[in-house]
This record gives structure tokens, sequence and C-alpha cells, in this order.
């Protein structure tokens, strides 16, 4: 078996009495799509900030392409090659579309610290931001405001600002949140061919998507991580048939 | 003209001297403080000077006064103004001693004279000092210095003395101790514009003063005068006038009566120019003068009698007439130090009712022909 | 000319239990202040500038009543009144055009505000300072144990504030319209959902705070002096307070009044006592002063490096 | 060229022009007052990056304005009384020339700011508000109490600073030094927010969550632009020093940081511009509302809150349409 790329191992985190995340382990592998469902307030948002950097956990690890980095912030996260995409669109809404990718490009360089040159006249910076906005299709508006975007579109631009990044795994926090059956079929294909450049934790309420995406599942319920495994495994696990899935099959 | 100025060319009902007029009329700057808290002094000492001219009924000043705001830079800008654009031949008007110090050096190294009805900064006393620079009010240190010598002529011994932390605050406590023989008890700075002397006046209590000198100009003298009575103190205080002016006594009330305050000026001042200008300034404005507006009228005086004698074009000849201040000062005897400040009596003063209006007699003489300190620094 | 000798102030325990009353009470007044500073940017989420306008509107009304009638309680009804009521003016008026814009534009337009009260003050009342006096029943010292004297009007002051301290949190806590208040800090937009008419609650609470700062400025007009301008010193001290105490929090306003108040007045005093521990006194009262002066916005600097939302303050 | 090119074209045009004109009828005053707009407007251009790019409502830039403008007083009252600043260990005497004023007033506000920056950013919205005020505050109660320098009534210099080869005493040469610093910085200003700085910097202030995850500081981009925003606004204050041959502690005053912020948005936040559109304004107002009365500040106070409430995102926004910070 393959190291995994990013692992968590016993990751807790508490709100006073309450224990959002307890005792989390998860592993994504090279070149798989692990998706983690759960119902809401199941903790979901915590561990990927736990994830991400934006949360320390009170107990357990954090490990990321073989290094702990538990105590790293965002930023070095970031910069190790960690790619997010946010469930709420986290974008420059009074900037253009092309600039909200140029800023990921600049995350990439590993710095923006130059105040002279403008940084859409960058060729490599461009050319970067450019080639990731193609990837997503979103090439054709690379010069209207993200303001002006329909929702669809954010969700599109969120992802290919990860993707400037050259990122060596994705997080993405419900990426089909508020497509219509369309927009989430078009970007569950796109998420399909991009597994083969880096692996993604998958956060997701869409199960059409899961279920055609997933290679492997975690069951998230109540701060814990109740069945994890293919999916038929966890389909199959009566835990999980009881809480979560056996109200909907 | 486009500027907001007062023409008090008081040339009422005197038509066809006009055309005279611009040949050898003298044009006067006045920048004081006319918005804000400290409006009071500014206003004082430019109805004060405006008295004076419209008395003399004279036309031929031309007087421009605009408004700096208490700010040094906008008293710098105006100064600029009324050199460059109005072309004044004399400045004068400013209040405070931190604005009269960013005015005073430039204008006078520039040519023009500065009559200050106020401010009397150490620096512009000694070292600084400029022969086209007068002061017609006092050396800033001189009612401080007189406190000092009333304190010695009543016996005290052990004073607890108090100024604000800054350089006026510093030079008033240095003033004190300059004349006054006997110990100190205490000595405070306190915050510029603090308004509450709780804390001040426990040390007073605490200490084992038998007498209480300070100098809190404007909104602070009165909170520290109110305070003061209120905790049952019953120490003897004195403080120069700044605290028992006129405009500012009402609002400290029975809390200043009996306090002993020094002055170049009060109302009660027997002498037939003061009569005159107290009864004019009543009859004009309604109030009774302050001492800022004796200061104001003095300054017009003074400029008047100078330019009885030269022409304000011959510097030379001009300067000379200022020095001899000869004109009818409302205190009385007036001559100037070889520095270009007053030599003069300054008198103590306690604060009376008369009827509802609180105000000042004087109770004798603290310092007689009193000069300054700085005299020997001016190398002019 | 011999020159005086000096004699240093010793900090006997009966100075410093002065000193500790005495920073009580200048606490105290910045509570009244900074309560309704906080409550306004509880709820409604305003920074205003023109707090301290409406402290200088409370202490021009009772100078002016209790001129005309002599009666101080009069006075401080008036207090009460005018400052509500210009409160109640500007909300209508001004304020409630801001809850929706950003800070910025909350200072720039508080600020303007803070220019039309004062020179409108002046324009009213004239540049010189107007008498405001305390009433006779509660002039002069009294003996507390230990053989204090201290102004009976000071502790008066500390009592009105303590009685005010208690009023609020009562209120906050017990009535409907701290319920409301409580729900509007929260979360504006269910307590409209609950069918409460949040423009007449804002200006409720904009009126409440704007009382408080004028009966302030009544109560402090007294000891010290009424003039235009007043307001914008104690303005800066009352934001110290309510930064120092987490903004929103009445708690906090007061613990932080507290804090501010001692640090102010004990460390005028101790400060320069310090300092004249290794300098010759003069230069220790110059030093000691200056560092004085600076001393509770070192605390306030300190206190957000050390908590960035201050003691009392919520999580973002 | 866009609209508000055309419009920032006309503003320096007749921000330079207005003193030519005077300067061609010999009218001085005029001239001193257009180089108090354009210096004024210098502060202003410092403020608008951290303030208009970089989201960072800073109440305590006058204390930057102070550092330059005592940078100025106190180098050059050394000079003036030929008395050393320090003997030993080094020798360092003071200077009346202008470029050595600038780079001792840029390097002390941009090290001050460092300090009050690295603190600061710690916190953020009214808490940042109020902690700049703070640290304002503190060097204000500073600059009074330290007599060292004059305390309250400040430092006088006698004659104007020199820079070779002009005569800083003309007023028109003296406007055209301050004009030339005010559009190196409008220029470095306009790039910067183009550039990969300014692009990251906007950002932060959007959305600093986004900024993080993409591998960039937001307390490291802020506190540069802090930085930056303090050593322009430090010059400023060597320049407003020079105008006035006087330094004083209101230069530390909090009304004076109030009054650069009234700059930024009178004249448009985030916008170019903008600060030189609103010290032009304010001190036009300051001087056409000073001769209709003496209650003046009551008009100034109205047309500020006419602003506020109806003219969203300053003239500079209004005229040109679209806002930026403020839609």
């Amino acid at each position: 078996m393959t190291d995994p790329v990013l692992a968590t191992d016993g990751v807790t985190k508490r709100f006073g009495a309450l224990a959002a995340c307890d005792g989390v382990s998860l592993e994504l592998r090279p070149g798989e799509i692990h998706a983690v469902i759960g119902p809401n307030g199941a903790g979901k948002s915590t561990l990927i900030q736990l994830i991400c950097g934006g949360l320390a956990p009170d107990a357990g690890r954090v490990t990321f392409r073989g290094r702990d980095v538990t105590a790293s912030n965002t930023q070095a996260r970031a910069r190790a090659g960690l790619g997010r995409t946010f469930q709420v669109s986290a974008l420059a809404m009074e900037d253009t579309v092309l600039q909200n990718a140029v800023l990921g490009a600049l995350g990439a360089r590993g710095g923006a610290f130059r105040v002279w040159r403008p940084a859409l006249r960058d060729p490599a910076l461009r050319d970067r931001a450019m080639a990731a906005l193609e990837r997503v299709g979103l090439a054709d508006v690379a010069a209207v405001r993200t303001a002006e975007l329909s929702h669809g579109q954010r969700r599109q631009l969120e992802v290919a600002v990860a993707l400037t990044l050259e990122p060596h795994a994705f997080v993405m926090d419900e990426p089909m949140a508020g497509m219509g059956p369309e927009g989430s079929a078009r970007m569950t294909r796109f998420l399909d061919g991009l597994r083969g450049q880096a692996p993604i934790l998958l956060v997701e309420h869409d199960m059409d998507a899961v279920f055609a995406l997933a290679d492997r599942l975690s069951v998230l319920v109540y701060g814990r991580v109740i069945a994890t495994g293919s999916l038929a495994e966890v389909r199959a696990d009566p835990a999980v048939r009881e809480a979560y899935l056996g109200e909907d099959a | 003209m486009k500027l907001r100025s007062l023409i008090a060319a008081a040339c009422i009902g005197a038509l066809g001297t006009a055309a005279a007029a611009s040949e050898d009329t003298v044009k006067v700057g006045m920048i004081t403080t006319l918005s804000g808290g400290g409006a009071g002094l500014g206003i004082d000492v430019r109805d004060g000077f405006l008295l004076a001219i419209e008395q003399a009924g004279r036309d031929d000043i031309e007087v421009v006064v605009e408004d700096d705001q208490r700010k040094p830079d906008i008293a710098v800008q105006l100064a600029d103004k009324m050199i460059q654009s109005e072309k004044v031949d004399v400045l004068t008007g400013i209040i405070w001693s931190n604005l009269a110090m960013a005015v005073v050096p430039s204008a006078t190294a520039r040519g023009k004279f500065y009559l200050s009805p106020n401010a009397g900064p150490s620096k512009l006393a000694g070292q600084g000092c400029h022969p086209n620079y007068f002061n017609v009010a006092w050396q800033n240190d001189n009612l401080h210095e007189a406190a000092g010598g009333y304190a010695n002529d009543a016996g005290f011994s052990n004073s607890f003395i108090l100024a604000p932390n800054y350089p006026a605050g510093q030079d008033a406590l240095a003033g004190y101790k300059r004349i006054y023989d006997g110990e100190l008890a205490g000595e405070v700075f306190t915050k510029l514009g603090q308004k509450d002397y709780a804390s001040e006046i426990a040390q007073i209590r605490a200490s084992d003063a038998d007498s209480v000198f300070f100098f809190l100009p404007g909104g602070m003298g009165i909170s520290f005068l109110k305070q003061y009575a209120d905790s049952g103190l019953d120490l003897p205080v004195v403080g120069p006038a700044f605290s028992f002016d006129q405009g500012i006594l009402q609002a400290v009330g029975e809390a200043a009566l009996g306090v002993k305050n020094t002055s170049q000026w009060s109302k009660d001042l027997d002498n037939a120019a003061n009569t005159a200008f107290v009864a004019a300034f009543q009859a004009e404005y309604g109030r009774l003068p302050s001492l800022y507006a004796s200061q104001g009228y003095d300054t017009a005086n003074l400029l008047m009698s100078a330019m009885d004698a030269a022409d304000v074009g011959d510097a030379e000849g001009f300067r000379a007439a200022l020095k001899a201040a000869d004109f009818d000062s409302v205190r009385g005897d007036f001559e100037f130090a070889a520095n270009n400040h007053p030599v003069q009596d300054i008198y103590v003063r306690e604060v009376i009712k008369e009827g509802d209006v609180f105000t000042n007699r004087i109770i004798g003489t603290a310092l007689e022909d009193h000069s300054n300190v700085y005299v020997d620094d001016c190398k002019m | 000319m011999p020159a005086p000798r000096h004699k240093a102030i010793s900090v006997t325990p009966i100075l410093f239990i002065e000193q500790v009353l005495n920073g009580l009470q200048f606490g105290v007044m910045l509570f009244l202040m900074a309560a309704g500073l906080t409550l306004v940017f509880g709820v409604m989420g305003l920074i205003n500038l023109a707090h301290g306008s409406l402290y200088m509107v409370g202490a021009f009304a009772a100078a002016a009543v209790a001129g005309a009638t002599g009666s101080f309680l009069l006075a401080l009804v008036a207090a009460l009144a005018a400052a509500a009521a210009a409160g109640t003016i500007v909300e209508l008026v001004v304020i409630r055009r801001l809850y929706h814009r950003d800070h910025l534009d909350q200072v720039l337009a508080t600020f303007a505000l803070i220019l039309i009260f004062s020179e409108g003050t002046r324009w009213v009342f004239g540049s010189f300072p107007l008498y405001l006096n305390i009433p006779d029943y509660l002039s002069g010292p009294v003996t507390l144990p230990g053989g204090i004297e201290y102004p009976l009007y000071r502790l008066a002051i500390i009592g009105v504030g303590l009685a005010v301290a208690v009023g609020l949190f009562w209120l906050v806590s017990h009535t409907r319209l701290g319920i409301r208040i409580r729900a509007g800090e929260s979360d504006r937009e269910m307590i409209a959902a609950l069918g409460v008419d949040i423009s007449k609650l804002y200006t409720v609470v904009f009126a409440l705070g704007a009382a408080l700062a004028g009966l302030a400025g009544a109560l402090v007009g007294a000891i010290q002096s009424v003039q235009v301008g007043m307001g914008e010193p104690v303005l800066i001290l009352a934001f110290v307070v309510i930064v120092i105490g987490g903004i929103g929090s009445i708690k906090g306003a007061l613990v932080g009044a507290l804090m501010v108040g001692l640090t102010d007045t004990l460390g005028g005093v101790l400060l320069p006592a310090l300092f004249r521990l290794f300098l010759d006194n003069s230069a220790a009262t110059t030093t000691g002063s200056a560092l004085a002066s600076m001393l509770i916005y070192i605390l306030m600097a300190v206190v957000l490096i050390w908590r960035p939302r201050g003691l009392f303050g919520v999580a973002a | 060229m866009s609209r508000e090119g055309w419009i920032n074209a006309l503003l320096l045009a007749g921000v330079a022009g207005v003193p030519l004109w005077a300067w061609a009828v010999d009218e001085p005053f005029t001239i001193t007052l257009a180089t108090r707009a354009a210096i004024l407007a210098l502060a202003g251009v410092g403020l608008n990056i951290a303030l208009g790019l970089g989201g960072l409502v800073s109440l305590g830039h006058a204390a930057f304005f102070g550092i330059g403008g005592y940078a100025m007083g106190i180098l050059a009252s050394h000079a003036q009384a030929y008395d050393p600043i320090m003997e030993a260990p080094i020798l360092i005497q003071g200077t009346k020339s202008m470029p050595v004023i600038w780079l001792v007033a840029v390097a002390a506000a941009a090290l001050a700011a460092l300090v009050i920056g690295a603190l600061s950013l710690r916190t953020s919205g009214v808490y940042f508000i109020m902690i700049t005020l703070a640290f304002g505050q503190m060097f204000y109660f500073f600059a009074i109490s330290w007599p060292a320098y004059g305390g309250e009534d400040g430092l006088s210099i006698y004659v104007r600073n020199g820079f070779p080869g002009l005569n800083t005493l003309d007023p028109i040469q003296f406007f055209g030094l301050c004009f030339a610093l005010l559009l190196l910085a409008l220029l470095f200003s306009a790039r910067l927010a183009k550039a990969p700085f300014g692009l990251a910097l906007n950002a932060a202030r959007q959305v600093p969550t986004r900024v993080a995850t993409v591998g960039l500081s937001p307390f490291r981009l802020r506190l540069v632009a802090f930085v930056m925003s303090g050593a322009i606004t430090g010059l400023a204050g060597a320049l407003f020093a020079d105008l006035n041959r006087f330094v004083s502690p209101t230069m530390f005053s909090w009304q004076t940081s109030g009054e650069i912020i009234v700059f930024v948005i009178l004249g448009g936040v985030a916008r170019t511009c903008g600060p030189v559109a609103g010290a032009a304004l304010f001190v036009a107002l300051e001087h056409v509302l000073g001769d209709l009365s003496d209650y003046w500040h009551i008009y100034l106070g109205l047309i500020l809150l006419a602003v506020v409430l109806f003219a969203r995102g300053g003239i500079v926004g209004t005229l040109a349409g679209r806002g930026r910070a403020h839609d």
C-alpha cells in the first residue's frame, strides 16, 4: 500500500463541551477521490479547517506528504501544496475573474512582494492563470468582474484558483453546492479527470456526485468516523445504514 | 476684497479722506483665535484693539482679522497670507505661545513688525529676540514671578505648586520659584487639558503645605478652583490672572471668591486712560473688559503712538517710535526693557463679587517696575 | 538667590486610599459615557464619534437650567432630556442612514457631527465657559472611616454611576427591552423576524446611550468646566474603555472604565514617585508625568495585543 | 483613457494650474495654499494605500505625519544651531538638506509603522481603528511633555531647508518640488495597485481566507502596506513642516489623523487621485468658508455629512461612477 498524501491521526477539536471532531483519522491516497459525507453538524467544516490550518486541533496530528503539519498555519500548508476550495465562494468579488486566478498564480510563485510591474502583464502569471481558467471553462469571461458571475461560474472559479497552485492534494468543500443538475454533472466530469493530477478529499452533500466519483468514502456522524471504505463496504455497513443512509435507502 | 476682513478704518462720516488714506495707511494683520474652545481670548483682544482705533477716530489704519483656530499650522499659513497677499506692515493678535513661536521668528525675519498682545515666550525674550518684535503684554514668566513675590510678602514658607506639563507650565513653576524664597511642599506637573484634579488635591491635603500656587489656564483652572473649593481645603491660593479673567470668572463662581491673583492690569486701576477704556468697552460691547481686552487696547494705542512719530516705511524710525512707548497705557506706567518687553508694575488682585458679577479688585503691588530675566540674553 | 529645597511627596496609606476613591469616581464617570457607546456599537454596529457631543449637550443644558431655576435636580433632568432629545433627532436624521455603511463612513459622518455640535453650541451659548456648580447639600467634604476627608459630591457620583450600572444590568437581563437589545446584538434579522420594530428599537437604544452621556456631562460639569470641546477628550477615553472591555459588553465597559480610571489616577501619583527613586526631583516629575499621560494608551495597547477583542469581547 | 483617467488628469492640471496662474498674477499666498493642498494630498495618498487598498482604517496616521515633521524639525534645528545631534559613539550632525531630511523622515516613519503595524494588525475592525488611535495619542502626549524639542511650543526653523539647484524660499519652486513628489507618490500608488502586491493586498481586504489558502500571508501583506503607507505620510509630514518652517505636537493630534481620513473619504476611497481631490477641496473650503462666518465649522460639517450620505464614493467616485471599495 502506498503512503497516503494527506492523513489525519485522531484529530480532536472541542468547542466548550461539544466535540466537533472526535478522534478523526482519515487517509487520502495518491490518485483517489476520498469523499467525506455526513449530516449537517457532523463536523465536516471543522475537519476541513483542521486539515487546512484554520483551526488547531486539541489532540491528534495532521500529516501532509509525509511531514507533520499540525503546527503549520494555512499559508504554510498551501505552500506545501494543499489546494482548497470553499463551500461559500471565497473570491475577491470586486476583482475580475483573471485577477482572482492570478492571485493563485502569485501564491504558486511563493510571494507577492513586487510593487511595480502590473501583475496582469507578467506573462508567467498570466499564462498560469489563463491555463487554469481554460481548464474549468472560464477563459471567455476572464475580464468579467467576479461579482457578475453566475453561481455555477463562481464554483468553477473556486476550483480554477486552486488549480493555479498545481497542488499535491485538493480539499474541496461541497463544490457542487447550489449548482443545478447540469452544472453538477459538468463539475462531476471535471473532477473525475482531475484525480490523475492530484488526489481529492471531497466533502459533498450531492450523493449522485459522491457515488459517481468516490473511490473511498468516510461517514462522519457527531464528530466521529463511523465507517470508512469503498462504496460497497460503506453501503453494507450496518451502522451507516442505521445512522445515516437508513433514512434515505 | 475677496477675503473676510474687518475694515476698521474708523472713518465714520469722514468722506473724502479715503483717497489720502492709501498713501500712508498702515495695514495691520491680526491673527487670533476666534473659533473653538479658546475663542474668548481672541475675541477680547480683537475687540479691545478695534475699540482703541475707533475711539481715536483714525482713518489711516486698516485691520485684517483672521481666525487661527488655535492651530499653529493655520497661524503660519495666515501669516504667509498677510505678508504675501495682504502686504501688511504690522502683525499682531496671537494669543498662544506655541502659535507665536511658529509665526513671529519668520515674520520679523521678513522685515515685518510684530506687536504681541498676549504671548511672551522666553525664547523670544532672550536669544531669539528681534528689534521688530515688541511685547505689549508681559514676558510669560512675569505674572508667576509676581505670584512668588506676593507669596514672600504674605509670609508663605511652604508652597505646593502645580502646572500642566508643557513649556509654559514648566516656565510658570520656574518663574514662581525664581522669586519665592520659601520651601516647596510639592511640585506637580499635570496633564495638559486635564479636568480632574482630585488626585492633585489629595496630594496637597497629604502634604504640609501652607499655600498653593497654580498655573492652569482656561477650563483647567475653572475645574481646579471648583474642585479645590469643594475639597474643604482652606490653604491660601495664588495664581496668575489667567484663571481669574473676567471671561471665565463667571464660570468659576463662588469658588474663586477671595482668591489672590497677580496681574499687570485690573479694571479698578485708577488712571484716566483706564477709566475711559472700561467705560467705553462696556458701552460698546455690553460686557466688562478682560485682561486680554486691555492688552489688545494697549497694543493698538502703542501702534498709533508710533504712527504719529514716524512713517511705517521708515523701519528705523518706526522702530524707535515704538520703543519710546509714548502712549497712555491703561495699566499706568509702561516702558520697554532692552529686549522690547514691558517694564511695569504687577499687582495683586482679589476676586470679589459686585452685585451679581464676579470681578477683581487690586489689593496691593507684588512687583514694582518689573522687567524680565532674559534681558541679558538678548543681543540686538 | 537660594533655590527652594524640595520635599518629595510621600505616598501614605491615606493618600493611596483617597487616590483609589478618585480613580473609582473617574472610572464610574467613564462608565456612564462608555455604556452608551458600547450599547450603540453592540446593537447597531455603529461607531459614534459624536457621543462626546451629547455629553457636552447634557452639560450645557444642565448649566442653562441650573442658571435659570437654581435647582440642580431640575438641571440633571434637563441634561437627560436634552441629550436624549438630541440623540433621538440625530438618530432619526443622520445615524439611521449609517447602519448599513462601513465603519469608515460612520467615522466621517460622526466626525462631521462633532463639528456641527461644537460650533452650534458656541453659536448658541457663546465662547465663554458656563457656570454650573455643586448644590449646597452635596458640597464640601465628609469624613470617612479612617479619617479620610473626601468630597461628598464625588461619593455621590460614585453612587449614581454604580446605580446606573446596576440599572443597566437589570434592564438588559430582566426587561423586554433588554431581551430585544440582546437579540439585536446577536442576530439582527432574527429580531426583525420576531416582529420587533427594529428601527424604533435602534432609536430607543441610541437615545438611552445619549441620555447617559448627557447625565455624565452634567454630573462632571459641576466640578469641571462647561465649555465647547469638553466632550472629545472624554470620548477618546470612553473608546479606550470599551475597546479594553470588549465592544458591545456592558460588563466589559464597567471593568474597562474602572481599570482606566484607576490606572490613570494612580499612575499620575505613583509614577513620579517611582522615578524619584533614581532621578532627581524635577526630572522625575517631568518624566513621570509624561509617562503617566501615556499610560492608559499603553494599557490599551497591551490588552489588545494580549486579547485582540478586549477582555469580554465576543469572538468574530 | 477611462473617465476616471480624464478626471485625474483634469484634477492634477488644476492643482498645478492654479499656482501657476497665481504666480503669473503675483498672488504668492494662493501658491502657498496650493502647496498645502499638495502636501496634505500626499499624506492622504499614503493613508490610501493602507485604507483604500488594504482596508486598514488607521486613526493613527498622525503619528507618521508628526514623525516626518519632527525628523525635519530636529535635523534642521541642530543644523541651525551648529549643535551636533550626537557626538558619541559617532558624530551625527543636523542638516538643512531636504533630500537627507526626506530620507530620514521616510525611514523613521517606516520604522514606527513597522512596530505599530506589527502590534496593531493582530486586531481588526473597530479594534484596529482604536489601537492605532491609541498609538497616535502616545506620540502626542510624549511630544507635548518632552522638553528637549520645544514640547507643546514646537520647534521653529528660521529658513526653509535647501534642495540642490532650487531656491526653496520661492513659493512656486517649493510648490514644484512638493507637486513633483506628489506625482511620484501617485505614480507609485497607481502602479502598486496593479502590481502583484496591490492585487494580493486588495484580495486580502476582501477575502483574507482565500489569500491565506493560496499560500500568501495576509498579515505580512498588510504589514508591508502599512509600512509603505506610514513612510509616504511621513514624507508628507517633513514637507508640511518645511512649508510652515515649524513643527509642533499638533501634527500628532487625533484631529490630524481624522483630517487625513477625511481627505481620503472626501476624494474617494481607493481612487488613485481621491486624496488629491479631497485635500484640495478641504483646503479650499477652509479658506472660503472661513471668510463667510466665525461659525464656519458648521458648514464644513454639513458638507462632509452630505458627502457621506449622498455622494458615496467621494468626489472622484461620484464623478467617475461605479465605486470600488464602497459598492
